[in-house]
């Protein structure tokens, strides 16, 4: 079983504000894996369509390097994509009215779930196409490095990705011109029902990534506060030294592939392996932290999940309640 | 005879011929322990095992380019896409390479092999994932496109199409995988391309198309019967090798044709059959040939507004009756 | 006004564009230092460098699929492909992806873009360097398609590309590079999108064409003016958007229409516009619509063979013959 | 200036049967150097069209690995393929015949000079495409493997090659199923009027292909001695292992990307590199070892060149008298 070496890190909580920022980061997680399960509702009433793909698991990912960006700054993903809008802070009303295909959902209703976009929080897209958002992303920085900005683009996929012949055209150029963006597999160990070991000649992936003449890395995606250091560092390095950097954040998806699948566990992972990851589920080890040190209590936890939840059936009864795009709209937004 | 599946006979003419010829082998993309994404491979991993059923990396490119390589010495690849719209990505290994190497060797490397999978609208799959291919293949010389609409088509053409020499692209649709219907178990029974089906006979007007669009168009013949109108259902079953003189033929009789199919109506394969009928069957018109076809559009996620982008029963009644007013 | 080819009318255009607006660069293979495979971008890397003109790997999908990111971010990239045939490996870049992007985000993403090179035949290049796509482009809804046959067209469109807020596709002919014509040297000279036009006027039928076919008909036309025939010649310049009310007021005066292009015939472009005419000009036509078009074989290396592979003046005048017949 | 810091080995040149190699390696790289010296005659001629690439200068890296081959192992190339053909033993009249568009050339005149093809002499085909040519070898060797064959395959293509998607695909799927795959990137720094370090963010091509889990090296392309010893190592190891071997030949090219090219020396590379690089001519270096050390004396190399220069004579009479394919050939071999 492949498992990541790097050991979590206990929090500094020395300051109020930086009690304020764990809280933070697990109140993004917890909102991203609430949101999630009411999605996954949604998807058995048949409400929404198309294929649906769950975070569950992976949350600490986006929440530690979403965390660490400033406003200059740009984020681009693959169709498993809730969890970056959300840790982005766009609205769970207007994500879930899309994922209803409503008028009032953040691509009115024209994208659905692999295909979010939301420009005023700097998220360029969820891609359908494995490889697809690498390109977008590699030209979102051209664009930062042309104009001289000092932004920093953010582009997450996941392992299956590495075998994209686009990825290693675009590792080349951005090696080759000095781009500022940080790729970021999420590797959770599976393209769909397919192993890494099955389709990645080369398992290190940091180390498949590190012959474009840029850094590379591996770290433990399952920890909030490691991911959260890493971002840090990595993040400082790109913004200053205008360069690309690579992540391998070990990871795991404790849902199927898709909201729709049938084959899981079973047919390509065993429930064994499944319960193994659960038990570091990066929400409870991050409350372990939060709670044994005294951050928070296990009632305002409480709370704060009853908020959460709030907020999530506020989103589904919007969305329900929101109306579908009228009829003219599928010939609009074709041409600019 | 045995009732069966759409997929469930696609899977039986696989079996079939990885039962009778070493050389063939599945490859792509979850085909294998996941069971397949439309399941058409379900079980076939754990009957032939890593060999002959390979998961694929996600590299449509470099696997259909391989599965090139492999033909030319002898093997019979039988590719899956897991949908038609990541053949986009390998455009180029089909179309530039696949297609060509025949004649450009001067026929010295024929290139027997498939690519199969699903292609169309109508799942809410949105913009990226809802493609109907069918048009830019049959533009490209050097492939045969096959685009069944039947279990017993779908069997029969794969079977075929896997005995042939040539690349072969067989379009699948997602909509109709549960469409049951009599399928024959004999292992020897093919059915030959470039012969058109009469699916529907009829005096009135003649529905020229293929794959989903001969379902729907059988709906809008029950509908048009009740008010006196008899379409002729021509189903092409192959647009490349296409049978047009069944289509001249039926539209000698009716007078009136409408083609009808998912892809994109603009520069759509519709467009050769009305160029073709009106230039070869000039003075058999009495009205236009009609296309009845998918919205100019990216496909919309709502499922409301994909319903809109594609052709509906009602929409093949509407163009009979204009033709026929 | 000033006397200068097509190659340096496209180059024009670009050192204008490239002056007005600092978001605009170019990226493409062997551009800059090498001056461009076909010239067009001669002493444009020692002019503005290398952040304005970019040497690219050969890495087709990475660098359109970098200029769509960096387009949907305000830049305004102008992507030369070396030759349209390998924007074949960037299907997926430009088809489901620049195409597609403002329309799966709603209208909030808009991908002001252009890619040029040149698409055709006639050069001896083969199967695999000798492609005319834009019948897969003019099918797939996002994106603009311009097919300039003339050096002040080739200016007046590029810019119009430019100044564009969509992917525009713009392909040139490889072998009027070295035509000659009068091209207005104002900088707001620009020539709008869907606009057709009528390079010479005639009574007896129309050919509706573009790019190299606009030469080619211009030709057969003397030929056939000799005997007394005077055809009028429909440039569409952009085949989407689409002028077809030029087309139908053309037909609707000769009563005959002839498509001619270089791209394969079957399931061509022509194909289109013979499926429009007889839909909307139907009584009108006292012909079909005939198509003169290259043959439907991959290009061969021969010269003899691709000659005949490719439409000719005598192909046209032949066609126009039967169509009056 | 990216020069091999391989040093040229010398030849044992103890046994008649070594000798009678030796002279065979320079007859086969002389026949190219003479092949290539006409086809130019003959584009400046306008017999040859399209675009035409000599193999000038590179001769020592066809001839040092194809001289290692059995017959059950395969050869595919790029576009700059007449070395191949020539080296694997093509009949230069019927090469010649292809290039001007004879019905008598190797493909019937419809390929041309970017698509030579002879499956008798195991060629399977020159490519256009940069890229194309190694997914086809790919699938060379994943037949041979399939089929449990002990065969290898040559995969030759340039250094423009390495920023190809597709490589980066093949190579993860020869990894991955040990597909007995020589890879063999001729690094001539130049991929058309592009250097190296302007296309390829890192210019150690062997490091770069080091990550799909089998092995790479670099050696040097302009001393034909030194490639067939590691040509004969290398084949040696794939046909044994059964899995892929990724070799670097440092190599340059004499003449211009193709022979329409107006641009070179000048534009993209300066006359002095292009001459410190003939000083290394693989002909002149073994015609160097091969009289000083006597294994062959000035006149016979003399009279060697002279049957050459007829080879090469009789296979452009042979192309010229030749006819034109036939109309109807048109539309043959579009479908088998
Ligand atoms: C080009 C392409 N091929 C195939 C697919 C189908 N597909 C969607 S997701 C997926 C698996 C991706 O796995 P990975 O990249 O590891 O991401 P994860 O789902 O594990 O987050 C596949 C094969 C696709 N979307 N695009
Ligand atoms: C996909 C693709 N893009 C561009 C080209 C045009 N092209 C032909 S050769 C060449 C340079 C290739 O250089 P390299 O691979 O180093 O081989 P060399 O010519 O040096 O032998 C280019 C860009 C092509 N043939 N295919
Ligand atoms: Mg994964
Ligand atoms: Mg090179």
């Amino acid at each position: 079983m492949l498992k990541t070496k790097v050991k979590p890190k206990t929090a500094s909580k020395t300051t109020s504000k930086e009690k304020a920022e764990l809280i933070e980061l697990y109140r993004q997680m917890l909102l991203i894996r609430r949101f999630e399960e009411q999605c996954n509702v949604a998807y058995r009433q048949a409400k929404i369509g198309g294929y649906l793909h769950l975070y569950i698991g992976q949350e600490a990912v986006a929440v530690g390097f979403i965390s660490q960006l400033q406003k200059q700054d740009r984020v681009v993903g693959h169709y498993r994509d809730h969890g970056y809008v959300l840790a982005l802070g766009s609205d769970p009303k207007a994500v879930m009215a899309e994922l209803l295909g409503k008028e009032t959902g953040l691509c009115k209703g024209k994208g659905g779930s692999m295909h979010l976009y939301d420009r005023d929080k700097n998220f360029l897209g969820g891609y359908g196409i494995i490889g697809g958002m690498i390109g977008i992303a590699t030209g979102v920085a051209f664009k930062q490095r042309y104009m001289q900005e000092d932004g920093v683009t953010l582009c997450f996929f996941g392992d299956g990705s590495m075998n994209a012949g686009l990825l290693h055209e675009c590792f080349n150029m951005a090696g080759l011109w000095d781009l500022p963006v940080i790729y970021i597999v999420e590797n959770n160990k599976y393209a769909m029902g397919t192993a890494l070991e099955h389709h990645s000649s080369e398992t290190n992936l940091a180390k498949r990534a590190s012959v474009y003449g840029f850094p590379s890395k591996q770290i433990d995606g399952m920890d909030v506060l490691s991911v959260r250091a890493e971002a840090r560092e990595v993040i400082k390095h790109v913004r200053e030294k205008r360069e690309p950097y690579f992540v391998e954040a070990i990871t795991y998806r404790f849902v199927g592939h898709g909201a729709a699948d049938i084959t899981d566990p079973g047919s390509y992972r065993t429930k064994e392996e499944l319960e193994e990851w659960k038990e570091r589920d990066p929400l409870e080890s991050l409350k372990a932290i939060l709670v044994g040190d005294g951050v928070i209590s296990e009632s305002e936890l409480q709370t704060m999940d009853d908020e959460i939840k709030a907020i999530v059936k506020e989103a589904a009864r919007f969305a329900d309640e929101s109306a579908d795009p009228p009829p003219d709209a599928l010939f609009e937004d074709v041409l600019a | 005879m045995a009732q069966m599946n759409y997929r469930d006979a696609i899977r039986l003419a696989l079996i079939e011929e990885l039962d009778r010829d070493e050389r063939v082998f599945l490859i792509g993309e979850d085909i294998g322990r996941y069971q397949g994404t439309f399941r058409v491979t379900e079980g076939l991993f754990d009957k032939y095992g890593p060999t002959r059923v390979i998961d694929a990396p996600i590299s449509e490119p470099g696997f259909v380019s391989m599965a090139v390589g492999a033909a030319m010495e002898g093997l019979k690849p039988v590719v899956e896409m897991m949908t038609w719209s990541f053949g986009i990505l390998a455009m180029d290994q089909i179309v530039n390479h696949a297609a060509k190497i025949y004649y450009k060797s001067g026929g010295a490397c024929p290139v027997p092999m498939v690519i199969r999978g699903p292609a169309g609208p109508g799942k809410q799959l949105a913009a990226q994932h809802s493609h109907s291919l069918e048009t830019w293949f049959a533009h490209s010389p050097g492939l045969k496109v096959v685009l069944p609409s039947t279990p017993a088509d779908a069997k029969g053409l794969l079977k075929t199409a896997i005995h042939d020499n040539n690349p072969i692209i067989f379009m699948e649709h997602p909509q109709i995988y549960g469409v049951k219907g009599d399928v024959p178990e004999d292992p020897n029974f093919k059915i030959p391309f470039g012969v058109a089906d009469v699916k529907r006979e009829g005096n009135h007007a003649t529905i020229v198309t293929y794959s989903r669009g001969v379902h729907l168009s059988l709906e809008a013949a029950k509908q048009l019967a009740e008010e006196g109108i008899e379409v002729e259902i021509v189903d092409l079953r192959t647009i490349a090798p296409i049978d047009m003189e069944t289509v001249f033929r039926s539209v000698a009789k009716t007078h009136r044709a409408i083609v009808v199919h998912d892809d994109w109506r603009f520069a759509g394969f519709g467009a050769e059959i009305a160029a073709q009928v009106q230039e070869y069957a000039f003075d058999e018109l009495d009205a236009p040939v009609l296309r009845v076809a998918g919205a100019d559009v990216p496909m919309p996620y709502s499922r409301v507004l994909e319903k809109l982008a594609v052709p509906t029963e009602q929409d093949i009644a509407a163009a009979v009756k204009r033709a026929l007013a």
